[in-house]
C-alpha cells in the first residue's frame, strides 16, 4: 500500500505559486493550521483560496492574508476576521486581495457540484441580488432558479479528528463543516490530523471522508483554541 | 437597553410550536432561546453543523470543536446531531427549517430584507442569511425599530438585498408588524409606545389591525 | 416532546390511495419490511412507488407489485425481481405497471435535489441515450448537461439498523444506502428500527439522519434474510 | 468455459495499477479481483455503498447488512467505509473511480455501449452503469467476444445505449481491443486464435497493432 504520511512541510512542497486552494473549517473550527504555517513558511504566491470564511485575525486563512500570498478569497463570510470585515473607502481592497462572496449554502453546494461531477446547481437564493448579477437563471416548473457554476481546486487543506493509515477520516462535533465536501472537490488533498490509528482500528460505518480522497496525511494536529 | 432586547426576545419565543426546528442569528434573535414557554420544545439548528444547539459553554468548560455559526463555543443538547455544511444547508435550503430569526440592517414594505454589507464600509460577507431567509418556512426578523433614530424599516431597501419578499413578521421593542399584500401591518403594540411614535419611527406606511394586541401580554 | 413511537399500523393508516411513496433499500437490503407488510394489509391503491429497485420477487416493493397496489414504479433496476425483469412482447406490462428507469446515481442526486431545496441537477450521465428524450440540456463552461428534475413524495418507509426516541438513526453497512435521502425528500417520513434507544444513548458524531426529518418510529425491525 | 473467464478476468486485473479504486461489475469482471498482481494494491468500490469490498461470504457467515451491487453476501476489507447512495454516486460521478470493469451486449467501435436492455424482452435497467461508464477515468468493458457467435463487437449499436462514446478498452478471451479514432484497434491476442478468427467474431473493420503482444503472457 502507498505511504501517504508526511510531515507538513513534505505535504505543501507540491503547492506553487497560482494555486487554487481549499480551506476547511468554519471560524477556525476545523482549520489544519499546522498545514497554513507550512504554507506560510513556504511563501508560495498569488493564491487563490476557497473557504467559508476569511478566518480570524491571525488564525486560519487570516495568516496566508497577512502574509500577503493570496490574490483572491473565495468565501462566505470575512466577519470573524476583523483586519478584513472592516473596509473602509480609503482601504477598499486590504491586501490588495480580491474577495468573492458567496452565500454559505452556495459555496457548499457548488464544491460538491465539482466532487460529485455534476454541471452546476440550480439554486433560488441569491435571485434578485446582486449575487445573481450576469448569471444565467433557469425555469423549472415554473419556478426561475440561478444557475452557479462548480468551484474546484488544485489542493484541499483539510482537517481531522482522526484519521487511519489508508485516509479514513472522522471529524469531530463541528469541525466537519466544510473538510467533507473540500476533500472530494480537488485534485490533491491533504488532510491533518489530531491521531494517527492502524488501518481496522475505526468502524467503518463511521467513517466521513472515506480514504479515496485523501493523497497526504500529516499527524499531530492539535486542538484549536480560538 | 437589556429590557429592549428582553422585550424582543421573549416575544420572538411566543412564534415557537411544540417540535419546530429553529435557527436564531447571532445577538437577540439568540436570547429567544431563554424565553421558551414550558411544554413547547423546539430544537436549534446551527448552520455551521449541528442540530441540538445548547447554551454557551461554562468558562473552562469549553470543548474546542464545538462552537455556534458565530464562532462562540457552546454546548450540544441530549439528542443532538453533528453533520457536514453540505447537509446543513441541504437542510436550510430544502425548507427542513421552521423558523429562523435574525437582525436586519433594513427591511422594506415589500418583505425585502438587507443584513449582510454597507458598500465601501462594512462588508463581513452573508455566510449562511441568503440561504436561511429563501429556505426556512417562517422568517422572523427580530431587532430594535431604529438604528439610534434612523429608520431600518422603509419602504424600499436601499442597501444590497439579502433577499427579495421574504420576510413574514418584524418584532420589534416597539410592536410586532407583519408582512402584507399593502405592506406593514401593525398586529401588536408595546404599550409603553404608541401608534403615532411607531410611524414616527417607521419609513413607510403602517396600517394598524383592527384587533391590536399587547405585544407584551 | 412529540411523541414520534407508533406501531406499523398506525405509522401507514395515513397512506390513502394515490400516494407517492419512496421506499428505502437496495435489493432488499436496508427495505424496511415491517413497513411494506402494513401498507399491503392496508391495500392503498394506485401508489407511485420510487425505489432503487423493485425489490426482489415476494420481498421490498415485490410484495407492493404483486398485491396489484403500484400503479407506477419509478426505480432504477428491476433485475432482481424476476417476476418483473424479464418483460416479453405478450406481458408488456406486467401488473399493469408503469415504470419509469432512471440512472441510479441520477435517482439518488434527484431525491437529494427535493430534499435540499434545488430546482434539479445538471448531470453527463444519461447523455445520448433514452433517458435524455425530451428532456431540456444546458450547456456549463461548454459543456453539456442533461437537466434532471427533483423526485419528491408524500411519504418515505425507511429502514435503520438503531434509533433514538427524538428520531436520530444509525444504519449499518450496505443497509444505509437510499433511505438517508428519501429521508430528506418526503413529506411524512416513516422509519422502522431494530432497536430504538434513550435519546443521548446515541453519540451525535455518528448520526446519520438527524432526528427533524423523522415523522414517526416503529420499532421491531427483523434483520433481512435474503 | 471457465478457462475463458479466467482468461479474460485475468487480463483485466492487469490494468489496475497501485492505489486504484476500481468498480467491478458482476459476473467474469468480478473475477478479475482474484487475479490482482502482487504489489498491486487496490480499493474495490461497490455502488450500493462500500469501499474496500471484499470477497464473497463463507456460507453461514453472511452479514445481512452487507451486500454488494448484485444483492449478494460479501464481506467488507480492513479499512472499508460504508456510505450513502447519494455519496457512493458522487464518487462514482466526479470521476474517483479509476478503473470501471463492466460486460456488454454490445460495443461499437466509436465506443458507444449498450448493455442495459432489449427492449420488449428484458429491461432489468441501467442501475449504475451508466453512471459508472460516464464517471470513471477508465472503461473496460471485459466479455465473451461473441454472443453464441452473434456479434457484439459493431460498427454501430442496434440496442438502447447505455453511454455515448465512453469504451476505451475490450478485453475478450480472443483478445485486447482499443477504441481508437479509426475504430477497433487489435493491440493484444490471445495465441489460441488467429487475427482472422477473431475478424470473423467481430462485426467492424479491425486494424491491427503494429506490435501485437500476446494477451496471456
Amino acid at each position: 500500500m502507498k505511504n501517504k504520511i508526511v510531515t507538513a512541510e513534505q505535504a505543501v512542497e507540491c503547492i506553487g505559486d497560482g494555486a487554487v486552494i481549499m480551506v476547511g473549517g468554519f471560524a477556525s473550527i476545523g482549520t489544519p493550521e499546522e498545514l497554513i504555517d507550512a504554507l506560510v513558511k513556504k511563501g508560495s504566491k498569488d493564491l487563490t483560496i476557497i473557504s467559508c470564511d476569511a478566518g480570524r485575525a491571525g488564525l486560519g486563512v487570516g495568516k496566508l492574508l497577512r502574509n500577503g500570498q493570496v490574490k483572491k478569497l473565495i468565501a462566505s463570510h470575512v466577519g470573524l476576521n476583523s483586519e478584513v470585515a472592516y473596509r473602509t473607502p480609503d482601504q477598499p481592497e486590504i491586501y490588495n486581495v480580491e474577495y468573492v462572496l458567496v452565500p454559505q449554502g452556495t459555496l457548499a453546494e457548488c464544491i460538491r457540484a465539482a466532487g460529485c461531477g455534476l454541471g452546476g446547481i440550480l439554486t433560488p437564493v441569491g435571485l434578485g441580488t446582486a449575487v445573481a448579477e450576469g448569471k444565467e437563471t433557469v425555469m423549472v416548473k415554473g419556478k426561475e432558479y440561478l444557475l452557479e457554476e462548480p468551484f474546484s481546486a488544485d489542493f484541499a487543506l483539510i482537517r481531522g479528528s482522526m484519521a487511519d493509515q489508508a485516509g479514513n477520516v472522522i471529524y469531530n462535533m463541528t469541525a466537519r463543516n466544510f473538510n467533507t465536501v473540500m476533500a472530494m472537490a480537488a485534485e490533491h488533498v491533504i488532510l491533518c490530523a489530531e491521531e494517527i490509528v492502524e488501518i481496522g482500528a475505526i468502524d467503518p460505518n463511521h467513517v466521513m471522508t472515506p480514504a479515496l480522497f485523501i493523497d497526504s496525511i500529516v499527524g499531530g494536529a492539535k486542538p484549536c483554541r480560538i | 437597553m437589556q429590557d429592549i432586547k428582553a422585550i424582543i426576545a421573549s416575544r420572538v419565543a411566543k412564534e415557537f410550536r411544540d417540535g419546530d426546528t429553529v435557527n436564531l442569528g447571532i445577538g437577540v434573535p439568540t436570547m429567544a432561546a431563554d424565553f421558551i414557554p414550558q411544554g413547547v420544545d423546539i430544537m436549534l439548528q446551527s448552520e455551521n453543523g449541528l442540530l441540538g444547539l445548547g447554551p454557551a459553554s461554562a468558562s473552562g468548560e469549553e470543548q474546542f470543536d464545538l462552537v455556534n455559526a458565530g464562532g462562540a463555543y457552546v454546548t450540544a443538547t441530549p439528542g443532538a446531531a453533528f453533520f457536514d455544511s453540505v447537509m446543513s444547508f441541504g437542510i436550510i435550503r430544502g425548507g427542513h427549517v421552521d423558523v429562523t430569526v435574525l437582525g436586519a440592517m433594513e427591511v422594506d414594505e415589500t418583505g425585502n430584507l438587507a443584513n449582510w454589507c454597507i458598500p465601501g464600509k462594512f462588508v463581513p460577507g452573508m455566510g449562511g442569511a441568503m440561504d436561511l431567509v429563501v429556505g426556512a418556512k417562517k422568517v422572523i426578523i427580530a431587532m430594535q425599530h431604529t438604528n439610534k433614530g434612523k429608520h431600518k424599516l422603509l419602504k424600499k431597501c436601499t442597501l444590497p438585498l439579502t433577499a427579495v419578499g421574504v420576510v413574514q413578521m418584524i418584532i420589534t421593542e416597539m410592536g410586532v408588524l407583519e408582512i402584507t399584500e399593502e405592506g406593514f401591518l401593525l398586529t401588536e403594540i408595546n404599550p409603553d409606545y404608541t401608534v403615532e411614535q411607531i410611524r414616527a419611527a417607521t419609513g413607510a406606511e403602517i396600517k394598524v389591525s383592527g384587533s391590536l394586541k399587547d405585544m407584551t401580554a
